[in-house]
C-alpha cells in the first residue's frame, strides 16, 4: 500500500447541512423583519440597539471561549442570531448599556455557563431578554411609536390589561383601535410592526427545512383557540384572538423563539405539546399574570419542560404494534 | 399509480444516472489472474477448505465445505491451480482465511454440475441444491438462503417478497438485471414460490426505475407475481421497511420477517436460485455496480467471485484524480475498504471510488437537538439521545432507548447537521449492549 | 407555666412512646458488620474485585464467604481493616499495575488507513481492525482514559496511552476496556518491561514499526533467565525477575522496545517516575 | 487550638454554606439585604453556639437512639429564645426574616454540627466550633447578600454608594437573583480553590 | 370552591415553595439529581406534608392556643414533625420494602426539610382552615415536586453537557434553578394573595 486511503463508518455521503449553514438561513429568514423594524423605528437607534445586542452576544462568546482555551465558535452564528433575536425583544429606544448587558446576559448565563451551543436548557435570548424585563421594568416598557417616533409605555396588551384592571371592561376607544392592530400604528414589540415578515420568515425556514410546522402551528393554533374561548365568553372583558395572534412577540415566539432548536422537544409529538403549552401560557398570562405579555415566560416556561418532554414523547419503536390479522 | 411506503427515511441524491443506462459487462479473466476466494463470504459459520496449495481446480468446484447449518460451501470461480491456502487481507480489513487460485485462462467447468427440473424436485431437494451452490443474499447481507427458506414449523409464511428496489445510491447492479434477465429472475421466484409453498409473491421496485417497473409487470402478468411500485425513499429496501411497504405489517421488535409471515428475498438471489436449481450453476460470480467519482466510467459488471477490486476498477477504466476513499457496497450501507487489493466477494452490490473531496472531513460538533435524525429514523428511536448516552458510557440507558433496533441504515448521520456519526455510536452501543447481555 | 410544661412533656412522650413501640414492632435487621466493610471500602465502586460496586463486595465479604483481599484500589491498609472487621488474618496480594505494552506512537508506528470517526478505540477497531497497521498496537484513542477509575491513564502528546505506575491501583478496568489487548498487568516492583504486542514475524514489524518487537532473541541471550521469546515477542518472565538482569536484557534490544519505567515515561508523556 | 486557622475553616475550608451547601435556605432567602444577612448570620450563630455548648455538655448522658431529637428540641428552645428576643428588640428585622426564625431548627448546619462536632467533643472546643462557624455562615451570608444589594439597590447596608447614575437590576433582589448570585460565588469559590 | 383553587394555584405556581420562598433547597439540590429519585421524593413529600398539615394544625388550636403557650410551636412542631417522619419510615420499611427501596431513602432527609416545617408555621400565620392548610400543604407539595422534577430532567441532561470545571455540580444547579426561578417569574400575578 502506497498511499492511505480514509476509512470512516457508513454512510460515506451527506445532505450536505451544517449548524451554521442553518443558523445563516434564521439570519436570513430574520433579515426582511430586522429592516422593517429598524426603518419604523427611525434609523439610527434602533440599528445602535441592534448592533449592541449583537456585539454583546459575540464578544462574550469569544471572551468566554478564549478565557476557557476553547475553539472560538462566533463564526457558526449563533450568536449573532441570538443577539438579533434578543434586539427584536427589546425597546427601540433601549439605553445603550442595556443591550449589551442583555447580550452578555443571553450568552453567558444562557448558554456558555452551560457549555455551549447545544447544551443549554434555556433559549439564551429569552434568558436575555427576561433578565432585562426583570431588572429594567421602566426601561423595558417604555416603547415607541412606530413612524411617530412617539415615547410611550403603552403597548396594546398593556392599555388592556390596565383598563380591565381598572374597570372590568375593555373601554370602546381601545376597542375601535384593537381593529387596527394588523396595520400596525402602536408600540410595542415587533409583532405590531412586522407580524406578516414574520411570518414569511417563519415560512421561510419550514421552505428550507431548518424547522417545521409542528411548534409553530400549536403554538399559533393553541393561542388561538383558548382566546377564541374567552372571546367567546366574555368579548367585552377578553381582546379577540386575532389581537393575540398580532400583538406583543406572539409571532415572533411562534417561528423563532419557540422553534429553538436546542431549547425544545426533538420528537414531533413532543413539538406538538411544547407548542401548545407555550401558547396556552402565553394567553393565560396575558389574561390573568401580573405582566402584560406572557411569550417570553411562557416559552422559558416550557423549555424547563423540554427534557420530560421528550422522555414522555419518544416514539413507539417499530415493530412494537401488535399484529393484525 | 400510488406509490407505497414506510414511515421516516429521507431522499438522498440516488446518482443511479451514471450507470443506470449501461449494459452489463463481463469482467474479463486473463490467464496468470489471480481469484483471492475468501471463506466466509457469508454470515454464519465460515467454511472449511478442501483443497490444499498445488491442487488443480475446475470451474464451479467446491473449494470449502460448510460448517454447520447456517453455512455454504465455497466454490471456485474459475479453472485454475491452488497456489496458496492463507490468510489474506479481507473486505473488512483484516485477515481472514482465503483459497487463492490462478486462473488457467481456460474457465473449464466442473463436468459433475447439472441442472434439473423444479417441478420434479420436493422442496428439500430444492433446498439442498440451493445450499450446495452456496447462495446467499444478494443484496449485501449475504445471510445463507437456504436458512431463510427453512422457517420453522410454526411460522406460517404466506408472502414471498422480492427486493428490487435497490434503494442505494449510485448502485444499479439489481436495475440492469431486471431489465436484462427478468426471466432468470422470475424462475427463480416460482422456485422460491414452491419451496415456501405460498401463493403470494410481491417484487418492489422504487419508482426511479420506471422501465424495470414496466417490464417485470409484463413479464410476471398471469405468473402470480405482483410488482409493488415504491416511492423513491431511502431505506425502502430495508427488509422490515420493505415488508411495511408493500403489505402494512410490521416485523416485531427483536424478530425475523418470517414472524410476521414473510419472506424477503433480492431479485438477484432469485435469479441465482435459478441457475443453481435448473442449470446446476453455483454461486461464482454477481453483478456489480462500479460508479463514484473517482471512477473513469462508471458501468455495470458481471464480476468473478474473488477477483480483487483493483481489475474492476481497471477494466472501467482505472481510477481518476486523487482517490479518498473506496466503498464496498453502497455510499450509504457500504464498508470502506483498505486497498484495491481487497477481493470481491459474494456480497459486492458494488464498488464506488471517492475522490479525495468528496470524503467527509468535517469534524463532529455539538448536537443541537433539530430532532433531523429523529424524523429520519424508520425504526423510530432516537438516535442522538443513544449517541449521547454512549458517548458518557452509558449502556443501560442506551438499551432503555432502544438501540438495539438501529438497523444502521444510515439515515440519521445522513441528515446530521451537527456531522455526528450518530451510526458509530449506535454500532458501539450495540456492540456494548450485545457483550453485556452475554456476561449475564 | 405549667400548662406549657405539661403539654410540651405530654406530646414528647406520646412521640417517644410511639416510636418507642413502633422500634420494636417494625425493626429490621442489618448487618453491621456489611456497614463497617462498606465504611472501611474506597468508595470508588471500580469493580477490580469482581463485584457490582463497594456495596456489593461489602455485603459479599460480610457473609464471610469471599476473601477480604479482593480490593486492590485500597491496597493493603483496606485489607487489613476489613479483615480486622470480620476477624480473620490478612492476605495481601502483591501490588500490581497495568503497562500499556507497546510503545508504537504516530511517529514511530505506521497507519493502514486515515480513520475519520468516533474518538474510541472499540469502535476504530470495528472499522477495518483499526487505524494501526501493527495488529497489537495501541490505537491512542483512549478508551483506557475514560475507563480508569482512577485518573491514571494519559495519551502523550504522540497518540499513545500510558500509564501513571503511582496511580495506577491495579483494578483492571483498562485492560478489559481496550479493544487490542495491549494492556497488561504486570508486578509494581519489576519496572523493566517489553513494550510490544506484536506477533508478527520481525520483517513484518519492521515494516510497520521502529520500535516494535522482532523475536530476534537478543534479551533472552543476556538474560536468560528474565527474558522469554514465544511467538516472535519477546516477554520478562515476573517470576524470576531481577532488576539487574532485566536491564542487562534491555540493553541488548535492537529496537529499543524494551523500557525500564524508573528511566522515565515514553516520549510526549508528562508523567515523571 | 489555634483561633486563626480555625476561624479560617470556618470561613473557608470548610465554610458551611459555600463550600459544604448547608443552610441553603435562609442564605438565600434572607440574603437580599446586607442588614437582613447579618441579622440572619448572628441569630444563627447565637444558636449554633448556645446549642453547641449544651449538647456537648450532656453528650454522655444523651442516649445515642434518641439523640438527634433531643439535639433538636435543645436547638428548637434557644431557636424559641432567638425568635422572643428579636420580637422584642428588633420588630422590623424580625418581620424581615418572617418564618425563617423559625427555620433555623432545621437549618442543616446547627444540627450538623451537633451531631459531628459537639457530640463527640469537650465544651470548650464545641464553643469554638460553633463561634467559627457561625461566623462562616454569616460571612457567607454578607457575600451573598452584598452582591444582591449593590447590584439590586446600588446600595451596601442600605447607604446608597452607586449614586444616582446607576439604575438598580431589580432581578439581583428579587428570588432568581438569589440563585444567580450564588451560583457565581460557589463557581468563583471552585475556581479560587483549584487555582491554589 | 375558587378560595381552594386560588390557594392551590398560588401555592404551586405563584409562590412555589422551592422557586420563590427558598424553602427545601437542600433536598431540592440534593435529589433532583435524577428523574426518578426526584419523582420518589416528591411523593414523599407530599405525603408527609400533607400530614404534617394536619397534625400541626390540630396541635396548635387544641393544645397550644388552649393552654396559650404559642410561643412553644416551634419546638412542639419540630418534635412531632420528626417523630412522624420517623414513624412513617418505619412503617414502610416494615409493611413494604418495595415501596421503602424507592421511597425510604429520602425520608430522613425530610425531617430536615425546611419546607414541612415552614409550610406548618406558614399555615398557623396566615390563619388557614384546617381544610385550607391541607390544600395549601398539598399544593405547596405538589409545586416542590413539579419543581424537583423539571429540575430532575434539565439536569440529567446539564450534567452530561461539558460544563466548565468551576460551574459543576453545584453552581450549575443553583443557575438552572436561578434561569427557572426567572421563567416561573411569568406566574406572579396570576392570582392575588
Amino acid at each position: 500500500m502506497d498511499k492511505t486511503l480514509y476509512i470512516s463508518s457508513s454512510p460515506h455521503v451527506h445532505e450536505g447541512g451544517t449548524t451554521a449553514k442553518a443558523m445563516r438561513d434564521v439570519i436570513y429568514a430574520l433579515l426582511p423583519c430586522v429592516a422593517l423594524w429598524i426603518y419604523s423605528f427611525g434609523i439610527i437607534k434602533p440599528s445602535v440597539v441592534m448592533a449592541l445586542c449583537i456585539i454583546g452576544c459575540m464578544a462574550s462568546e469569544a471572551a468566554w471561549e478564549k478565557v476557557r482555551g476553547l475553539p472560538i465558535t462566533i463564526g457558526d452564528g449563533s450568536a449573532a442570531m441570538t443577539g438579533i433575536l434578543l434586539a427584536l425583544n427589546m425597546p427601540p429606544n433601549s439605553p445603550w448599556w442595556m443591550a449589551l448587558l442583555g447580550g452578555v446576559a443571553a450568552i453567558v448565563i444562557g448558554k456558555q455557563v452551560f457549555g455551549g451551543l447545544g447544551y443549554n436548557p434555556f433559549n439564551p435570548a429569552l434568558i436575555g431578554r427576561t433578565v432585562l424585563l426583570i431588572s429594567f421594568p421602566v426601561q423595558m416598557t417604555t416603547w415607541m411609536m412606530p413612524r411617530t417616533h412617539e415615547i410611550t409605555s403603552a403597548t396594546p396588551l398593556s392599555d388592556v390589561k390596565i383598563a380591565v384592571g381598572l374597570t372590568g371592561n375593555i373601554p370602546d376607544e381601545i376597542k375601535a383601535q384593537l381593529g387596527s392592530v394588523l396595520f400596525g400604528g402602536f408600540g410595542g414589540q415587533l409583532g405590531v410592526v412586522s407580524g406578516f415578515a414574520l411570518i414569511a420568515g417563519g415560512c421561510y425556514l419550514i421552505y428550507r427545512k431548518v424547522i417545521t410546522w409542528h411548534i409553530p402551528v400549536s403554538f399559533i393554533g393553541s393561542a388561538f383557540v383558548l382566546s377564541a374561548i374567552f372571546w367567546a365568553v366574555n368579548s367585552s372583558k377578553y381582546p379577540s384572538p386575532v389581537f393575540h395572534l398580532f400583538t406583543g412577540g406572539l409571532m415572533l415566539g411562534a417561528f423563532f423563539m419557540a422553534t429553538d432548536w436546542v431549547t425544545t422537544p426533538i420528537t414531533p409529538k413532543g413539538m406538538l405539546i411544547f407548542g401548545a403549552g407555550c401558547g396556552i401560557l402565553t394567553i393565560l398570562i396575558r389574561l390573568f399574570g401580573g405582566y402584560p405579555e406572557g411569550v417570553a415566560f411562557s416559552i422559558l416556561l416550557m423549555n424547563s419542560a423540554t427534557p420530560i418532554i421528550d422522555r414522555l414523547t419518544m416514539p413507539k419503536k417499530f415493530g412494537l404494534v401488535t399484529q393484525k390479522g | 399509480m400510488e406509490l407505497k411506503t414506510f414511515k421516516g427515511g429521507l431522499h438522498p441524491p440516488d446518482n443511479k444516472a451514471w450507470s443506470e443506462k449501461k449494459a452489463i459487462e463481463v469482467c474479463p479473466l486473463a490467464e496468470g489472474d489471480e481469484l483471492v476466494i475468501l471463506l466466509s463470504q457469508h454470515i454464519g459459520a465460515p467454511a472449511e477448505a478442501c483443497v490444499k496449495k498445488g491442487d488443480f481446480v475446475k470451474k464451479g468446484q467446491v473449494i470449502a465445505t460448510p460448517k454447520g447449518f447456517v453455512s455454504v460451501p465455497i466454490h471456485a470461480s474459475t479453472s485454475g491451480e491452488v497456489i496458496s491456502v492463507e490468510p489474506r487481507l479481507g473486505t473488512a480489513g483484516t485477515k481472514v482465511p482465503a483459497v487463492v487460485i490462478k486462473a488457467d485462462g481456460q474457465d473449464t467447468w466442473d463436468e459433475n454440475l447439472s441442472g434439473a427440473d423444479p417441478d420434479t424436485l420436493t422442496a428439500q431437494e430444492i433446498k439442498d441444491r440451493i445450499r450446495d451452490a452456496g447462495i446467499v443474499g444478494m443484496g449485501g447481507a449475504t445471510f445463507p438462503t437456504h436458512v431463510k427458506l427453512s422457517p420453522p414449523e410454526d411460522k406460517k409464511i404466506d408472502h414471498l417478497i422480492l427486493n428490487g428496489v435497490e434503494c442505494e445510491p449510485y448502485l444499479t447492479a439489481d436495475h440492469r438485471l431486471m431489465l436484462e434477465d427478468p426471466d432468470n429472475i422470475i424462475g427463480g421466484i416460482l422456485i422460491l414460490k414452491k419451496v415456501l409453498g405460498v401463493e403470494k409473491a410481491i417484487i418492489g421496485i422504487e419508482a426511479n426505475k420506471p422501465d424495470a417497473i414496466e417490464l417485470m409487470t409484463k413479464a410476471c402478468a398471469g405468473r402470480g407475481i405482483e410488482v409493488g411500485a415504491l416511492k423513491v425513499q431511502y431505506p425502502q429496501g430495508a427488509e422490515k421497511q420493505l415488508i411495511y411497504a408493500l403489505t402494512g405489517r410490521e416485523v416485531p421488535s427483536g424478530g425475523l420477517p418470517m414472524d410476521c409471515g414473510c419472506v424477503v428475498q433480492n431479485v438477484g438471489t432469485a435469479a441465482a436460485v435459478n441457475d443453481a436449481v435448473r442449470r446446476g450453476i453455483p454461486l461464482i460470480e454477481r453483478i456489480a455496480t462500479v460508479s463514484g467519482s473517482a471512477v473513469n466510467e462508471p458501468k455495470n459488471l458481471r464480476i468473478k467471485i474473488g477477483q480483487p477490486l483493483g481489475k474492476l476498477v481497471e477494466f472501467c477504466g482505472g481510477a481518476k484524480g486523487e482517490l479518498g476513499k473506496i466503498i464496498q457496497g453502497g455510499p450509504m450501507m457500504g464498508m470502506a475498504a483498505v486497498s484495491l487489493d481487497v477481493p470481491a466477494t459474494r456480497g459486492t452490490s458494488g464498488v464506488l471510488l471517492f475522490s479525495e473531496g468528496q470524503v467527509l472531513k468535517e469534524p463532529e460538533g455539538p448536537c443541537v437537538r433539530c430532532g433531523n435524525c429523529v424524523r429520519a429514523c424508520p425504526a423510530f428511536i432516537l438516535p442522538t439521545e443513544i449517541a449521547f448516552k454512549t458517548k458518557k458510557g452509558m449502556i443501560d440507558e442506551a438499551e432503555k432507548l432502544n438501540a438495539m433496533d438501529c438497523i444502521e441504515c444510515g439515515s440519521c448521520t445522513y441528515i446530521c447537521p451537527a456531522r455526528i456519526p450518530l451510526i458509530q455510536y449506535l454500532r458501539q452501543a450495540k456492540g456494548a449492549i450485545i457483550a453485556k447481555r452475554r456476561k449475564v | 407555666m405549667i400548662g406549657a410544661v405539661l403539654s410540651l412533656g405530654g406530646i414528647g412522650f406520646l412521640a417517644a412512646v410511639i416510636l418507642g413501640v413502633a422500634a420494636k414492632k417494625f425493626a429490621v435487621e442489618v448487618d453491621p458488620k456489611e456497614e463497617a466493610i462498606l465504611n472501611a471500602l474506597p468508595g470508588a465502586n471500580c469493580g477490580a474485585c469482581g463485584y457490582p460496586g463497594c456495596s456489593g463486595y461489602a455485603k459479599a465479604v460480610a457473609s464471610g464467604q469471599v476473601d477480604p483481599s479482593l480490593c486492590t484500589p485500597g491496597g493493603k491498609a483496606v485489607v487489613e481493616k476489613i479483615a480486622e472487621i470480620m476477624g480473620v488474618e490478612a492476605v495481601v496480594a502483591e501490588p500490581m499495575v497495568a503497562v500499556v505494552c507497546c510503545q508504537g506512537d504516530n511517529q514511530k508506528a505506521k497507519d493502514k488507513y486515515k480513520y475519520i470517526g468516533v474518538q474510541d478505540c472499540v469502535t476504530a477497531q470495528m472499522l477495518a481492525g483499526g487505524p494501526k497497521d501493527c495488529p497489537g498496537g495501541c490505537l491512542g484513542l483512549g478508551t483506557c482514559v475514560v475507563a480508569c477509575p482512577f485518573g491514571a491513564i494519559e495519551i502523550t502528546s504522540q497518540g499513545l496511552a500510558v500509564i501513571d505506575r503511582e496511580k495506577c491501583t491495579g483494578c483492571k478496568k483498562c485492560v478489559s476496556a481496550c479493544p487490542r489487548k495491549v494492556i497488561k498487568m504486570t508486578p509494581k516492583s519489576a519496572s523493566v518491561h517489553v513494550l510490544c504486542n506484536s506477533h508478527d514475524k520481525g520483517p513484518q514489524v519492521k515494516g510497520y514499526c521502529q520500535i516494535g518487537c522482532i523475536g530476534c532473541q537478543l534479551c533472552k541471550r543476556a538474560a536468560e533467565e528474565v527474558y522469554a521469546v514465544e511467538n516472535f515477542l519477546a516477554a520478562v518472565k515476573y517470576d524470576t525477575y531481577d532488576a539487574e538482569k532485566a536491564r542487562a536484557g534491555m540493553e541488548k534490544c535492537p529496537t529499543k522496545c524494551i523500557r525500564d519505567f524508573a528511566d522515565g515515561y515514553p516520549e510526549g508523556s508528562t508523567f515523571k517516575p | 487550638m489555634n483561633p486563626v486557622s480555625e476561624l479560617k475553616r470556618g470561613i473557608w475550608t470548610e465554610n458551611a454554606v459555600l463550600k459544604l451547601g448547608l443552610g441553603l435556605c435562609p442564605a438565600l432567602a434572607t440574603s437580599s439585604s446586607v442588614e437582613n444577612g447579618i441579622g440572619m448570620g448572628v441569630a444563627a450563630t447565637f444558636v449554633l453556639i448556645c446549642s453547641n455548648v449544651v449538647i456537648s455538655a450532656m453528650r454522655k448522658i444523651i442516649p445515642s437512639k434518641v439523640r438527634i431529637p433531643a439535639f433538636i428540641v435543645i436547638i428548637a428552645s434557644f431557636v424559641t429564645v432567638v425568635d422572643l428576643v428579636m420580637a422584642g428588640f428588633l420588630p422590623d428585622l424580625h418581620k424581615a426574616l418572617g418564618i425563617f426564625i423559625p427555620l433555623i431548627v432545621v437549618n442543616c448546619i446547627i444540627l450538623g454540627r451537633a451531631e459531628a462536632y459537639a457530640s463527640k467533643n469537650a465544651v470548650l472546643s464545641s464553643a469554638v466550633d460553633g463561634i467559627v462557624m457561625g461566623i462562616g455562615f454569616t460571612v457567607a451570608l454578607v457575600a451573598i447578600a452584598s452582591v444582591r444589594e449593590i447590584l439590586g439597590n446600588g446600595s451596601f447596608f442600605g447607604i446608597n454608594i452607586l449614586g444616582s447614575g446607576f439604575v438598580p437590576m431589580l432581578l439581583m433582589i428579587l428570588p432568581p437573583g438569589a440563585f444567580l448570585a450564588i451560583a457565581f460565588l460557589l463557581a468563583g469559590m471552585n475556581q479560587v480553590s483549584a487555582e491554589k | 370552591m375558587t378560595g381552594f383553587f386560588i390557594i392551590l394555584v398560588s401555592s404551586i405556581l405563584v409562590n412555589n415553595f422551592v422557586l420563590a420562598r427558598f424553602l427545601g433547597l437542600c433536598p431540592f439540590m440534593g435529589v433532583s439529581k435524577k428523574l426518578d429519585t426526584a419523582i420518589g421524593m416528591g411523593a414523599a413529600v407530599t405525603f408527609v406534608m400533607a400530614v404534617a398539615a394536619m397534625v400541626t394544625w390540630v396541635i396548635q388550636y387544641f393544645i397550644l392556643s388552649k393552654f396559650g403557650i404559642e410561643y412553644l410551636q416551634t419546638i412542639a412542631f419540630i418534635l412531632v414533625i420528626a417523630s412522624l417522619v420517623q414513624l412513617v419510615e418505619m412503617v414502610i420499611q416494615k409493611s413494604s420494602p418495595v415501596l421503602y427501596q424507592s421511597l425510604g431513602i429520602f425520608l430522613p432527609l425530610i425531617t430536615t426539610n425546611c419546607a414541612v416545617l415552614g409550610l406548618a408555621v406558614l399555615n398557623i400565620q396566615v390563619g388557614y382552615s384546617f381544610l385550607e392548610s391541607v390544600i395549601f400543604a398539598i399544593g405547596a407539595a405538589l409545586g416542590f415536586t413539579l419543581a424537583m422534577v423539571l429540575m430532575a430532567g434539565i439536569r440529567e441532561r446539564v450534567d452530561l453537557g461539558p460544563v466548565p470545571k468551576c460551574f459543576q455540580g453545584l453552581p450549575i444547579a443553583f443557575l438552572t434553578a436561578g434561569l427557572m426561578s426567572l421563567a416561573f417569574m411569568g406566574f406572579a400575578g396570576l392570582v392575588k394573595g
